[in-house]
């Protein structure tokens, strides 16, 4: 084998050495009723050159954003990704590491990981990031959570505007702690702020909000933040940080706790994972919140280098008691994000907001210049929005494939009230040609 | 004399130059491109990001750079005990960058992500068959989530049962998470004591075993590296309280089609494809954590569930028990990727020797330091040997001195102080990958420190001396967090 | 600029340092009549996301082996290629370094190119291999005009077995020198040996052959060495190293110097460029050899290390009398063949040859089961035949793409007198799915 | 304090252990594979080649190790004069390994490899109007086989007029392989002296120019890094004699966009695509070198041709005067994409500012050291600047020793004792790639070698003393060459 080293007769020199005479011998605690008696039934060894002719098969059944246009959100986001980060995450120096945990031999993970947690305070306007969360979405649930145990509060308010599958999962999440979920619904594409102020009580641990929401649009951040301020509770935004080199950071709009989902930063789709799950929070927050965290220090020399800090809060210390059962998390996502961030940098990614807000803006134009498309709300949006269809959704969807365009998400599946809704989301990486394309077939398919 | 290179000492912020940049964006093709037009001014930001200025040389130069401050399996042998720190088959990272793999968006349209269902389906399927499971979930990120997700279909069954248990039982020498994911999951934990050895105390469980218990939570083979024997007896002794049993599946790669958790009557079991599966670590994730269950508690699997339909693969959504979501999407598909690529090249025989040498470079690496150090338990271990220091420790040298001091030998460290129950504990996992002449060179070197211990205990305690840094103060981080950059004015 | 990392204010500050006031006035010496005065007619810059899509549109535009089944050779192979050589050559410290002119900080490429010295001596059987010449047919060319310096002599005595493009570029390369070629004709596949006795004489410095040759045919090496030794003639026999784990290698045969395309080992076919050409001879010859050559050596700690040696062959030390103008070579392309060889192994290389030979044998033999279908020699042949087809093998080939499936080589191009001939290569790599497929495809062309 | 870490020091063979094995091959899927059957016997290797038996973890540790112990450009500023160790950007890498490019056998159909014909003609044509020169042909493998390229073109234009002419003219300045290129296309070499600033000699030049001169050939900007700029005159006083004019085009990275060498006159000039072009250097290639000419050697150009007719691309080789081919096939394509994306990036502004900001840099580091170095010509040069470490040589310290001094500090080293006719040099070129920073950290560097030459030799005479090895024993080398790995006894 390959990937085993030891011959047969080393194998043999070993157990010669263990003082036993097979490999057998080795496993006497495992009783004979415990032993499976057949060989395992899955498909037998495959050589690397089929190998690679059965995946390519299988990648070629589907649509990727690399021979399609591609104007899919909804949580995932296809924007450019710059080539240099594809070969420094492959360093088998980063690749292949483990979790930090003898910093001396890990100061270039804990470095790019102190890097990020710096560019990510900066774009959330928080104060302290750490190290990453699964998702996204978990990130969310990690906020809700948290926010209960700084409240002491059980219930949440959460915005018909955060992406559902985010809150699907903040159920799952809790329902251990029992923590109760209050809806918000929206109004013209953006939360209620009537709806939300009668929702929130002193009961209420967080209101959560996602900016630009799941339908694209702008939330009035600063407004929410001292509705849910007011009755005590924090308030936690869900935002994208590809967006935030543009728009408004939401800590500079009051969000005490700041999560979303760092995937456009740098990291493939690859079907909607590994994503990677951003944490940001306000200085004095910083003892509770779930996850890793690099800090500064020195060592014995007084040189400066870097470590896992407040690792109390974590469960390998606290067990039972941690702020989070999270252990492995996504550092090499992270480290595509430092990449990304590097690169792109302070006017980068600004450029990149402003790309998107202008192609977003274009194709909508152009869309809803077909008879029957319009737009589903009026509240501004940034680069993705929500169009209402004259025909059914997924037939468009399926008619637009034939051009090689995957021309959107279909709201049914979310919730029935959308049924004829289309949500496009548009990055830095569509061009004219396609948008046009697009309004060309779209028009077509629904005349 | 040979001479250390001064370390680099950099964070990219202090590479930055006002104006410099790495970026490379088309201008707007559009017409009307002028953000402050489009958007409302409120919703711009004041003032840019303060992010690093750089070229693309810098970026390339400094992450190079500090690659090269860290040890990674591709430059070095890494027992780091209960991680399976073995080797990532390159081929498996081409197979994941597949332009249809790699830049697949999760929405697009089923009909249009048939490669990528078959691929979860398949391997949903063959993970089940290794772990004896009627039916796998691959949502969980890692294991920490595998293991709520596996706790809370053990909740709602009890619950869809009309049973309210409030309590799991946990070993003393479990990992963290599962004491950390069980409250998440709403339960209280009870910590059992394990017998010196690890194994499970029968007449303690037997007495902690009543109504209230939810499941019993172990981990097999367990934290010392041994097969717990009567595993049969516990998981009988468990279902007849009505209590459910918990594999925590950290420890696979010992036990690859010698035995299955589901043969010897577990009913829920996660898998780490980062350890198990060779899905690279990536300096601490991301990873993926399957959770694979019997039968009775299929119906609280996660949403989506993949299903093939008349050779059509499709998400399933309508699973009116289920616990839910557990990541917006369907689980980490690049790891799964990967773990799918190595299955169909091991094949069932080369996993099943995937597990026999591990045991047996384990089982070796006992055996040549057993001498030295002490074991934590007698007999043969499975795949990883717990040591312990506590004689080089009454000679004032611990845990964490030997693992400094093998960093400066090439190696990087075994897992130290865990499990909690073995005395300066030194938790060395070589996995199969490793060759005979690389675990000898290790076992000289850990033989050569316990001399050290000896003779020259101040060698160890300077160590390390040839990495970037040497100790670092973890109270000064600690009690005085710099959680990030500032510029220095 | 993202690849120019001086921004306009360092630019200023440095010019100043300088004391000019602009770069024009550093450029003082170019006369005005020199100037360019007005900018490149080249298309103006793109974004990379622009220069993706451009370049996949290109590459989308060739039928390469990634997703046809290719049955091309004459030179160029498609062998598997371990997915590890990529990552590893890949590795920064190996793709930007420079020839290894200050060894103590470029051992890693010096150690590697030791190896690849030891692992083509051992292949080609003979005693010392450089560190490579740009491709096999300068390789070839370098080695004639070697033993046209080492013999004195000017004929080179070259089979027509000898592919011919390899011919070309030695005519190309004896111009200057003012060597003449002696063409020895063909027998049933293999070189004439009768001829080639008549053709060899006192003036020979060579007898040039290749093994298996450009027909897939065989040569008989050890009764041609003795003709060329009894002239006092070296032979150079022309060989493609991954042949040669199981192939007798041309050293055991009489060969005194094995050049050939080490393409096979591991080097993707790029459209026929970079390549490896190998070189190797026998120890008596080293310093009369072209090109670099690693040694071992030691510190001044007495450490073992590694260094370019016997360098008073080349062009920078010995210019105009320089054994070869070489300088740049293919050490990358050597890296990957060192690599392939390390993967492969001893075993493996055997195996490659073994498969290679059962797949070509197996497709000689279901090809002219086809009616019209028949190899064109007798001879035996390795892994590459010659087919003589019943229709124009141009049309059989474009017929044959429609079926994603690379025929072979049509001969008329080297040779009119093969105009009704197929050069077929069948790699390791070839499925009998593949070759069914194309006997059948076959079948229905010719048909 | 830091101590190294002691050095890798194995070679793969000594990794090899018998029946262990790295290779994924299918077993055979054809009947009757049995090679014995199949080939006569004396065709069968009598016993297996030596070759190494390693894993596939050796191999990855094994040469991730040894790239441990190079300096590239990726990880270290590479000043190497005349070299142009610019950064090579990655999107070229990924743009070459495409499949339809890196899968693409060079025998292809010509309508199915449209795509690579096209970007061949169009890097063609744009090389054309970068040297401002009529044609080029892209399939010389490196600069010294663009260099034979062109002289024998020349030598093939001159006979085709009847002219017999048996001599070069070169200065003594050149590189290397300009004698060699020029000695391997039978022509005698005659070595013209340059003027202390490496310009032409005109006087000299003047007196050579006869019938019997095929041509002269220069490097503009020469290889102090100055440009010739009486080279309308030289170019007129050959082209009155009958003598083709070729210009070493390996500085051409200082002229892009500013002057092109076909309006300075030159019959024929050789591109480095792997320096200008930012090919990478792979450890000494694979490069590329390009040679451009003016119409009337167009009949001449290597075979074949890549043309356009009708909107099809195609290979012309029906060329009854051309000098024939250079290598089996076309040119290094892989590396022509590279060069093609990096164009295409550039763009004409782009190109132009890279070599405004290689002549920056260069004059910048002259200025910052010019006070601690003697200068081999005075006033600006062009994008290398050449120092001369006479001064340091008078206190015992040669241009040999402060290069390895430089590898201690960090840095590769310039190139040292050329061009010949500088005592003690010391070559530099920056690239326009790095940042004032890192040359101000060069600087720094190498004005502190100066003042340790004055009052440390020490130091400098032991270095390096940080790298993997420290200085070698040449001499042993050459007098024992020990060329191949055996196995010891
Ligand atoms: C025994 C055991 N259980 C659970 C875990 C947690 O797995 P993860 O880090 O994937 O969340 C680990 C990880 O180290 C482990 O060793
Ligand atoms: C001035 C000059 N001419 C020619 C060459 C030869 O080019 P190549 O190494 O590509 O053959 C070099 C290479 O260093 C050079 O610097």
């Amino acid at each position: 084998m390959r990937y085993i080293s030891n011959t047969s007769a080393q194998q043999k020199e070993m157990l010669g050495v263990i003082g036993v005479s097979s490999i057998e011998d080795l496993l006497v605690r495992i009783p004979a009723k415990a032993r499976l008696a057949r060989p395992l039934a899955l498909p037998s060894a495959m050589a690397e050159t089929d190998l690679i002719r059965h995946l390519r098969r299988l990648a070629g059944l589907n649509a990727g954003a690399d021979d399609h246009a591609c104007f899919l959100g909804a949580g995932s986001y296809d924007h450019a990704i710059p080539s240099p980060i594809n070969h420094l995450i492959s360093r088998g120096e980063f690749f292949t590491a483990y979790t930090p945990y003898q910093p001396e031999a890990s100061q270039g993970t804990l470095r790019s990981i102190f890097e990020y947690q710096t560019m990510i305070a900066e774009l959330t306007g928080m104060d302290v990031a750490n190290a990453s969360i699964y998702d996204g979405a978990s990130s969310l649930a990690e906020a809700t959570l948290m926010a209960h145990s700084v409240t002491g509060r059980d219930t949440l308010v959460i915005s018909r505007g955060v992406n559902p599958l985010y809150r699907q999962v903040v159920e799952t999440y809790v329902e251990g702690p029992g923590l109760k979920i209050k809806s918000v619904a929206l109004g013209d594409g953006v939360t209620d702020v009537d709806a939300l102020r009668k929702a929130v009580s002193k009961h209420s641990a967080t209101v959560v909000i996602q900016y630009p929401n799941f339908f694209g649009s702008l939330e009035d951040v600063r407004a929410i933040a001292d509705i849910a301020h007011e009755a005590g509770a924090l308030l936690i935004v869900v935002a994208d940080p590809v967006n935030l080199g543009l728009l408004t950071p939401p800590g500079a709009s009051g969000a005490d706790i700041v999560v979303g989902e760092g995937q456009g930063l740098g990291v493939p789709m690859s079907f909607g994972g590994p994503n990677l799950g951003v944490f940001a929070a306000k200085q004095e927050l910083v003892r509770r919140m779930p996850g890793r965290l690099v800090g500064a220090t020195v060592d014995v020399d007084g040189q400066r280098g870097f470590v896992l800090t407040l690792q109390t809060r974590e469960q390998h210390i606290r067990r039972e008691k941690a702020t989070s059962n999270i252990c492995t998390n996504v550092a090499l996502c992270a480290l595509m994000a430092t990449i990304y961030v590097s690169i792109l940098g302070k006017r980068g990614l600004r450029k990149v907001g402003e790309l998107s807000t202008a192609k977003a803006h274009y194709a909508a134009r152009e869309l809803t210049k077909i008879p029957g498309v319009r737009l589903r709300f009026t509240a501004p949006f940034f680069k993705e929005f929500t169009l209402r269809l004259p025909k059914s959704p997924e037939r468009v969807i399926k008619r637009l494939m034939k051009d090689r365009l995957l021309a959107g998400v279909p709201l049914k599946g979310f919730d029935r009230a959308y049924k004829d809704c289309l949500l496009v989301a548009v990055t830095e990486k569509r061009t004219k040609d396609e948008i046009d394309a697009y309004a060309a077939a779209l028009a077509a398919a629904v005349a | 004399m040979h001479v250390a290179k001064p370390a680099y000492d950099k964070v990219i912020f202090e590479l930055s130059s006002p104006g410099r940049f790495a970026y490379s964006l088309p201008e707007s093709d559009v017409p009307d491109s002028d953000p402050a037009a489009l958007l409302p001014k409120e919703h711009l930001r004041a003032s840019a990001a303060d992010l690093p200025e750089v070229s693309e040389v810098d970026v390339i130069r400094h992450y190079s750079r500090l690659s090269q401050m860290n040890y990674g399996v591709d430059t070095h042998f890494y027992p780091l005990g209960s991680c399976t720190m073995k080797y990532n088959p390159k081929i498996n990272e081409d197979m994941a960058r597949l332009g249809g793999f790699a830049w697949l968006h999760p929405l697009a349209p089923e009909a249009a992500s048939q490669g990528a269902l078959q691929l979860m389906w398949e391997l949903a399927r063959d993970l089940a068959e290794i772990s004896g499971m009627d039916e796998v979930s691959l949502q969980p990120a890692a294991g920490a989530q595998g293991e709520l997700a596996g706790v809370l279909m053990i909740r709602a069954y009890h619950l869809a049962r009309g049973e309210r248990r409030h309590t799991v039982l946990i070993p003393d020498s479990a990992h963290g998470t599962n004491p950390a994911s069980t409250a998440l999951a709403g339960f209280s934990v009870v910590e059992l004591k394990s017998e010196a050895n690890g194994d499970v105390d029968l007449v303690d469980l037997e007495r902690h075993l009543d109504e209230d218990v939810a499941a019993f939570m172990i981990t097999q083979p367990n934290t010392l590296g041994l097969f717990e024997s009567r595993i049969h007896q516990i998981t009988e002794m468990c279902h007849a309280k009505g209590v459910q049993v918990y594999m925590d599946g950290a420890n696979l790669n010992a036990i690859l089609g010698i035995t299955r958790p589901g043969d010897l009557g577990f009913d829920v079991c996660h898998f780490n494809l980062h350890k198990t599966f060779t899905t690279p670590h990536g300096g601490g994730g991301p990873g993926s954590g399957p959770v694979g269950i019997k039968a009775h508690l299929a119906p609280f699997l996660p949403t989506p569930v993949v299903v093939k339909r008349d050779d059509v693969f499709a998400l399933d959504w309508n699973r009116p028990q289920s616990i839910g979501k557990l990541q917006a999407f369907w689980g980490n598909f690049g790891m799964l990727v990967r773990a799918y690529a190595y299955i169909r090249t091991m094949g069932p025989d080369g996993l099943r020797s995937v597990s026999e040498n591990a045991v047996l470079n384990a089982n070796y690496i006992l055996k040549r330091l057993e001498g030295d150090y002490d074991r934590s338990a007698p007999g043969p271990c499975m795949h990883e040997c717990v040591l312990s220091a506590r004689r080089q420790k009454k000679l004032g040298v611990s845990a964490m001195d030997i693992a400094k001091r093998l960093l400066d030998l090439g190696f990087y460290a075994p897992s130290t102080y865990f499990p909690l129950i073995v005395e300066e504990a030194l938790m060395i996992e070589p996995t199969e990958t490793e060759s005979k002449e690389t675990l000898d060179q290790f076992c000289d070197a850990m033989i050569q420190i316990a001399r050290e211990a000896e003779t020259d205990p101040h060698t160890i305690h300077e160590a390390p001396v040839t990495t970037p840094v040497r100790r670092l103060d973890q109270t000064l981080a600690a009690r005085q967090p710099i959680l990030r950059w500032r510029p220095t004015k």
